[in-house]
């Protein structure tokens, strides 16, 4: 069986020849071995460069809403959860279908990932994508197991008590720089203005050393994704303080599977669970429901 | 900017509590405030005047009122800045009487509060932005739900003032509960004499549709252009085709309690709800036909001369538009059977004052004679129970159903004139006679014998004598002691209670209603008429017990506001409807689904990016449409998405002035 | 007359810093939820002092440079209040004497060349107050971290800048030698506090950097050539335009000056900011001189490899190698110096 | 500071046709309450969105109160569903930052439920001050 990266390789070339795509959105080896990075071929020489293993975790849709890719027909690679991410773009009207050549890849699952041992959906719908590459060997794959065993820490703070779950959340935001490398490789956070770039009305305080602030980004960004999240990871991956933001976005999700039942963005059509709302739904502020 | 601010006495309402002089300096302080002042009524001409002179004097831009809630009098200063040539929205009110000086004491904390307040408006104003109606062309025709007397009143004022209505009546005849009276209070005319002529007149007004045994299926739309599905539901005779010979019901078999009667008589599968029916057409009731059970029988089809009868008749969905609706579904009246102190349902003698009614009716089940359910035997001592249901916390309804008081006086003063060797006793906790010669009528009831006793039953049982009479246990609280009265007879004054479906109705119109199922008018005091969905009014019972002339009048009154707004032949928007900023707007669309009103829809828009020209998707407002709730602008990610009136730069403003 | 002394363990050191509680706070490298960086001494878990004795003396600088100390990522310039119609200011309270214990030589170099920017007419007198008030203890390296490249530009391990450096010895124990007043003066606070000892020979510990090094003179011909290069626009085909790389940057120095006021009182501080986001250069009538992360990006290496050589004689990085570790999607100075090609280095 | 002396400051979000209205009524029927709840009139509940909530934690409010029609009763139909599915995922979320989500009250009273109105401000007011000046969501750069 050929190594995935060769028919990768092979499969963009080919695209690029026949000119059925101006570009490869790929990955290719970083500065260090043991990472891979965002790729752009624009030659069919180019696609030498190209490589997909256990490290090739950006989510590359989010590329697409750029000007410099505008006008221009991509094939992108799409692991199962950067596939939902695209679906869910497409449906929002951000990227068109026709812009795009989708190169499925059947995910190995990216190294310690803990998003990828719960992933359930790990390859896109084969009939969704316009080629879908197989055969990444069975040796890498991460063993699959439940979301509650891939992300104990939820749980784990749940159990803490209101003062410690501060002090946890509080160490963690402080670290926090505004920096906006989570929002900025969320491949759902695709708002053409950000409503923390909005300058009038301003509703984020620049200030990096008021804890006020940090809660603030984190909770409404956690509220933005929360029904829109495909759970790629790639927040707390490119975290450079580490704060585990996942967390928060997997937190709501679990949330809104138990009151309204399971909803999986880029999987399931919108309306996603937060846009749209009815009588029959659970009540938890009447008379009977808790304060 | 130049925002100016005025602080209302209220006369005392506001400055009892508030140092109003205070809070004016303090806003003076403020950042673009150039004018601050308080006055003594500013909904005042003075008042009035006093702010336009200080909009010349210090040509203002934005206006900020301290006074009374917004709800109250919003209105009254938007048309002052409308006449002073500003946009009605850039008056800001700061509710200090409702909100401050009437609900606290605290002279010093009202006044820090007030102050807050007033730089809360402050703020908001300071952001205010210009809001603009549009004019919505009105469909000149009215839906009246209900055909008691309050719906029939109510159609034919709109149908005089030459505006097609359609009367919806459920049952298969109009007329209501008032058909079901014997007389009425207090003149004791015929409540028939003076119903019937008016149900006629309904029947043939050239401007009025009866839709019998009809109901509303759904509601949508908006003010001046209502889209309303009527279920027509079938009647298995053909109305066109009957000439109400009644043949047909003559010779049906088949005998079921009849309602009308408060089941105090039989009717016949095919009936007519009562002899003078309006359309006076029989229908049948599939439940008890015969033939609808067991496919046999058609004995009327047999009998029916014009084959009017059609057992395969279907329901009918009608979809019709109407500019206005008028809400008249009237009431029920509790069945007692939750008091078990007074034993209704268990034991014979024990009924309501409506079947009373209906025994002395002339027409009634009883030919108008009084008599026992037991035994058929003219009872001679008949106790009347008030308030059972009404005025009671616990296991009733706490509000008074005020017709009761005077219908039990016209009941003792026909039992009297009836029955002149009859008792009768009423036990009450106090009688309400207010209103036009109703005082008189309950004198008038002492009078001729009427024994009135205050105080609560406290139990009513049977005696277990011979002819099984009842003890009826009680407190007479004028003599202070306990008291028991043998009664052959024990009528019940049972409370009036919302139609059990009138919540459902209710959310299809987008009205809301009290605590009990009542509709809730616009304004307690100002609007009993509006209901706060624009183009909804209400009329009758359902929106409060009240006697029929009551209920008449409040028919007029909204039948006016239907025909003013006809006449008008325009309406004007809901101003503070959504705003998209479409620079901002990502057109993901998601507001789309979270709009009550499909007010939101897709729209393209071409831009400039990158050295070439790009459609891309925007959400689109349709500002007839949108009433400003606003749901899609607390869901919008970047808040492109923005409700006139109350942007997110306002409220933001708002919050971060506290 | 450089004094050194020396004392067995680091942990020693600390507890020494501890004694100097009430005139210096002290902060060390240490790790937080695996996050390296400096925290205040008097708020470290027993894990976080533990960690320390590696960390601070680790070759590998922490995740956030030391430039916050004198250049915080946020920090007020006027407190002021409202009364009626008049505004008032109000003091601001006066920052004691810190000392910042295992800076890395790289990290200090950049201090040196943010001091080029700050210390020079007109004074940044927020920062030079910082400076003066701040002792650098600096810990020596003994070899390189994975992405370090300090030595390609001229920077040895033993950082010249420092109040006093660091050494290990063989065992546990640890020199600390003065090379500045504030640096003697702490070795005499030190000794006060008893575990040190006054001591004569250092352990030589240091490495001889062979590779040569970056000529800042090529490398700023070299991008002189390059402004209209396609390459920014295949850079920016894969940036995020994110924050990462200029706030982890010890040589990025750009801030904002921004008002928070609610009710009747507020601030006016400055904050950083970022060359790479979309606002940066935005202007009140809305223009944007730089529209694109094309722009953005080539506008940042041209700052650190070009501007910054032409006003200042030297290249704007130290090769700390932190936007090579951080960048999510791997465009650092070295991957550009690479990709612009040619030769860079000293003849 | 002392429980009895704190005077604990309450933003509340109220609904302009149902819990505005039952303030308004409040006041019309004299009825007394505590002074620290200021209103603040939204169409509807379904208006506040997280970011307003805490803005206002952030500018100091010790508590914030959305007050809107019960489900069913919405003016505009389906307005406070909306309300309810947020809110209910905004207070789990603080809750998981640690920020007590006790602080955060949603509340359905309608415009004839004055007493309501009256009960759930004195009682909101008098658990707040049992629970203290609330400084875990504030921007320090606020007075309190």
């Amino acid at each position: 069986m050929r190594e995935i990266g060769e028919v990768l390789r092979g499969v963009a070339s080919k695209l690029l020849n026949s000119g059925e795509v101006d570009l490869v959105l790929g990955y290719t080896r970083g500065e260090s071995s043991h990472v891979s990075v965002p790729y752009v071929a624009t030659s069919p020489e180019e696609t030498g460069n190209l490589c997909f293993d256990g490290t090739s975790s950006m989510a590359l849709s989010k590329y697409l809403l750029q000007d410099n890719f505008a006008g221009k027909k991509t094939a992108l690679i799409v692991k199962g959860c950067d596939y939902r991410a695209v679906k869910l773009s497409i449906s929002e009207n951000r990227i068109e279908r026709g812009q795009v050549y989708l190169i499925g890849v059947d995910c190995p699952g990216m190294h310690q990932s803990p998003f990828c041992m719960s992933c359930e959906y790990k390859s896109p719908p084969a009939d969704a994508v316009d080629v879908l590459l197989t055969g990444v060997e069975a040796a890498t794959r991460l063993e699959v197991s439940s979301h509650r065993r891939a992300l104990p820490e939820i749980e784990a703070i749940e159990r803490m008590s209101e003062h410690d779950r501060f002090e946890y959340w509080k160490r963690q935001f402080n670290r926090c720089k505004h920096c906006y490398t989570c929002r900025n490789a969320c491949p759902v956070c695709t708002c053409r203005v950000c409503l923390f770039d909005r300058e009038n009305p301003e509703f984020i305080d620049a200030a990096k050393d008021q804890l006020a602030q940090h809660q603030f980004y984190h909770v409404i960004r956690a509220f933005h994704v929360a029904d829109r999240c495909v759970g790629c990871g790639e927040c707390a991956r490119v975290c450079p303080e580490g704060v585990p933001l996942h967390l928060l976005h997997q937190k709501l999700q679990r949330e809104l599977d138990k009151f309204y039942g399971r909803y999986r963005a880029g999987i399931d059509e919108l309306p996603t669970p937060l846009s749209h709302a009815h009588a029959h739904e659970p009540d938890f502020f009447g008379k009977v429901g808790k304060q | 900017m130049k925002i100016g601010v005025f602080i209302c006495w209220c006369g005392s309402n506001i400055k009892g509590t508030v140092d109003v002089e205070g809070v004016a300096s303090y806003m003076r302080g403020l950042p673009q405030v150039v004018y601050a002042n308080d006055v003594q009524y500013l909904c005042s001409e003075v008042g009035q005047s006093e702010i336009g002179r200080a909009i010349d004097e210090h040509n203002l831009d934005r206006v900020v009122i301290g006074a009374c809630s917004p709800r109250m009098h919003e209105a009254t200063f938007q048309q002052l800045m409308v006449s002073k040539g500003l946009n009605p929205f850039y008056v800001e009110m700061a509710n200090l009487r409702e909100h401050c000086s009437w609900v606290h004491t605290d002279k010093e904390k009202a006044t820090a509060k007030a102050i807050d307040l007033v730089r809360k408006a402050v703020a908001k104003a300071r952001h205010a932005i210009a809001i603009f109606s549009e004019q919505l062309e009105v469909r000149k025709r009215a839906l009246v739900i209900g055909g008691g007397i309050a719906g029939i009143q109510a159609a034919l004022d709109i149908a005089d003032a030459g505006y097609p209505v359609d009367l919806l009546e459920r049952e298969p005849s109009i007329g209501g509960k008032m058909a079901q009276f014997d007389k009425t209070f207090p003149t004791l005319d015929c409540s028939a004499c003076i119903l019937t002529p008016k149900m006629v007149e309904a029947a043939i007004h050239k401007n009025i549709t009866l839709l019998t045994s009809s109901h509303v299926e759904a509601v949508s739309g908006y003010v001046g252009n209502f889209s309303v599905t009527i279920r027509k539901r079938s009647t298995s005779v053909r109305a066109e085709l009957c000439n109400g010979c009644g043949e047909c019901i003559a010779k049906c078999p088949r005998k079921v309690d009849n309602e009308f009667d408060q089941g105090l008589s039989k009717r016949k599968a095919i009936y007519t709800l009562f002899p003078q029916a309006v359309p006076n057409k029989p229908v049948i009731d599939r439940d008890s036909c015969i033939y609808f059970k067991t496919g046999k029988c058609a004995l009327c089809k047999k009998v029916c001369t014009t084959g009017a009868i059609d057992y395969d008749m279907q329901d009918e969905l009608v979809d019709r538009a109407y500019g206005a609706i008028v809400v008249a579904t009237g009431f029920d009246l509790n069945k007692p059977q939750n008091l078990g102190e007074y034993h209704y349902g268990q034991h014979p003698d024990v009924i309501t004052s409506l079947d009373l009614e209906r025994m002395l009716n002339a027409s009634g089940p009883t030919s108008g004679k009084v008599l026992r359910p037991s035994n058929g035997q003219k009872p001679k001592r008949i106790a009347f129970i008030q308030c059972v249901g009404s005025r009671d916390k616990h296991k009733g309804n706490p509000y008074c159903s005020k017709v009761c008081c005077l219908y039990t006086a016209k009941h003792a003063v026909l039992l009297s004139e009836k029955y002149p060797d009859s008792e009768t006793y009423i036990f009450y906790i106090d009688v309400r006679a207010a209103g036009k010669n109703y005082e008189e009528f309950y004198e008038k009831a002492r009078l001729q014998g009427a024994k009135y006793l205050r105080g609560q039953v406290s139990k009513v049982e049977p005696l277990g004598d011979k002819d099984n009479r009842l003890l009826v246990r009680g407190f007479d609280a004028s003599l202070g002691e306990q008291m028991e009265i043998e009664a052959d007879l024990v009528v019940l004054a049972t409370s009036i209670v919302p139609k059990t479906d009138a919540k459902q109705l209710g959310s299809m119109l987008g009205i809301s209603s009290d605590q009990y199922g009542f509709f809730t008018e616009a304004h307690a005091k100002l609007k009993p008429f509006e209901t706060q969905t624009q183009g909804i009014y209400l009329a009758g019972v359902c929106q409060g017990p009240k006697d029929i002339p009551e209920a008449v009048t409040q028919a007029s009154g909204a039948a006016a506001k239907a025909i003013i707004m006809f006449n008008k032949g325009q309406v004007k928007s809901v101003p503070t409807t959504a705003i998209v900023n479409q620079d901002l707007c990502s057109g993901c669309m998601q507001c789309e689904s979270a709009c009550p009103y499909e007010a939101i829809s897709s729209e393209q828009v071409s831009e400039r990016a990158a050295g070439q020209t790009r459609q891309r998707v925007v959400a689109g407002v349709n500002r007839v449409l949108c009433q400003g709730c606003g749901a899609c602008a607390g869901l919008c990610r970047s808040g492109a998405m923005d409700i006139g009136g109350f942007t997110h730069r306002q409220l933001l403003a708002e919050v971060d002035s506290l | 007359m450089r004094a050194s002394i020396k004392t067995e363990s680091l942990e020693s050191l600390l507890t020494a810093c501890e004694g100097l509680a009430n005139k210096y706070r002290t902060f060390v490298s240490t790790s937080e939820d695996g996050v390296t960086g400096f925290r205040p001494l008097d708020h470290m878990t027993k894990e976080q002092r533990q960690a320390a004795a590696t960390i601070a003396l680790d070759n590998k600088p922490t995740v956030g440079s030391i430039k916050s100390f004198f250049f915080p990522d946020s920090e007020i310039y006027i407190k002021f209040a409202r009364q009626g119609r008049k505004v008032e200011q109000t003091k601001l309270e006066v920052m004691g004497r810190q000392l910042i214990l295992g800076v890395k030589a790289c990290d200090l170099k950049s201090v040196e060349m943010i001091d080029k920017v700050f210390l020079s007419e007109p004074v940044d007198n927020l920062y030079l107050e910082k400076r003066e008030k701040t002792t650098v203890i600096a810990a020596v390296c003994h070899q390189f971290g994975e992405t370090c490249s300090c030595h390609e530009f001229g920077i040895a391990p033993v950082a010249s800048a420092a109040d006093l450096v660091l050494r290990r010895g063989s065992v546990d124990e640890v020199y600390l030698t003065a090379q500045t007043a504030k640096g003697e003066e702490l070795v005499g606070d030190l000794l006060a506090q008893g575990c040190f000892v006054v001591c004569e020979h250092m352990p030589r510990s240091v490495y001889e950097s062979a590779s040569p090094q970056l000529s800042a003179m090529q490398v700023q011909k070299r991008m002189d050539e390059l402004f209209e290069s396609p390459l920014w626009d295949k850079l920016a085909k894969t940036c995020l335009g994110c924050g990462t790389c200029t706030y982890y940057c010890p040589t990025c120095h750009c801030y904002d000056i921004r008002d928070f006021s609610r009710r009747d009182q507020g601030v006016r501080y400055r904050t950083w900011d970022s060359c790479m986001f979309s606002n940066f250069t935005n202007m009140a009538g809305g223009h944007n001189p730089r529209p694109t992360r094309s722009d953005r990006l080539r506008n940042r290496f041209f700052h650190k490899l070009n501007y910054f050589v032409k006003k200042h004689g030297e290249l704007a990085c130290v090769g700390c190698g932190r936007c090579a570790e951080l960048c999510p999607v791997g465009i650092s100075i070295s991957s550009v110096l690479k990709e612009i090609g040619g030769d860079l280095h000293e003849s | 500071m002392t429980q009895n002396s704190f005077e604990p400051k309450i933003v509340a979000f109220c609904c302009n046709w149902c819990s505005y209205a039952g303030a308004d009524l409040a006041g019309t029927g004299r009825m007394k309450y505590p002074e620290n709840i200021r209103i603040i009139r939204v169409p509807c509940s379904s208006r506040v969105d997280a970011s307003l909530v805490l803005r206002a934690f952030q500018n100091g409010a010790d508590g914030v109160m959305i007050a809107g029609c019960h489900p069913g009763d919405c003016h505009y139909d389906t307005g406070n569903y909306h309300t309810r599915k947020r809110m209910v995922l905004l207070k789990s979320l603080l809750e998981f930052i640690g920020l007590s989500s006790d602080r955060l009250l949603v509340k359905w009273i309608s415009g004839n439920e004055a007493d309501r109105f009256q009960v759930t401000v004195e009682r909101f007011t008098k658990e707040l001050k049992q629970m203290g000046a609330y400084e875990k969501a504030r921007d320090l750069r606020c007075a309190k």
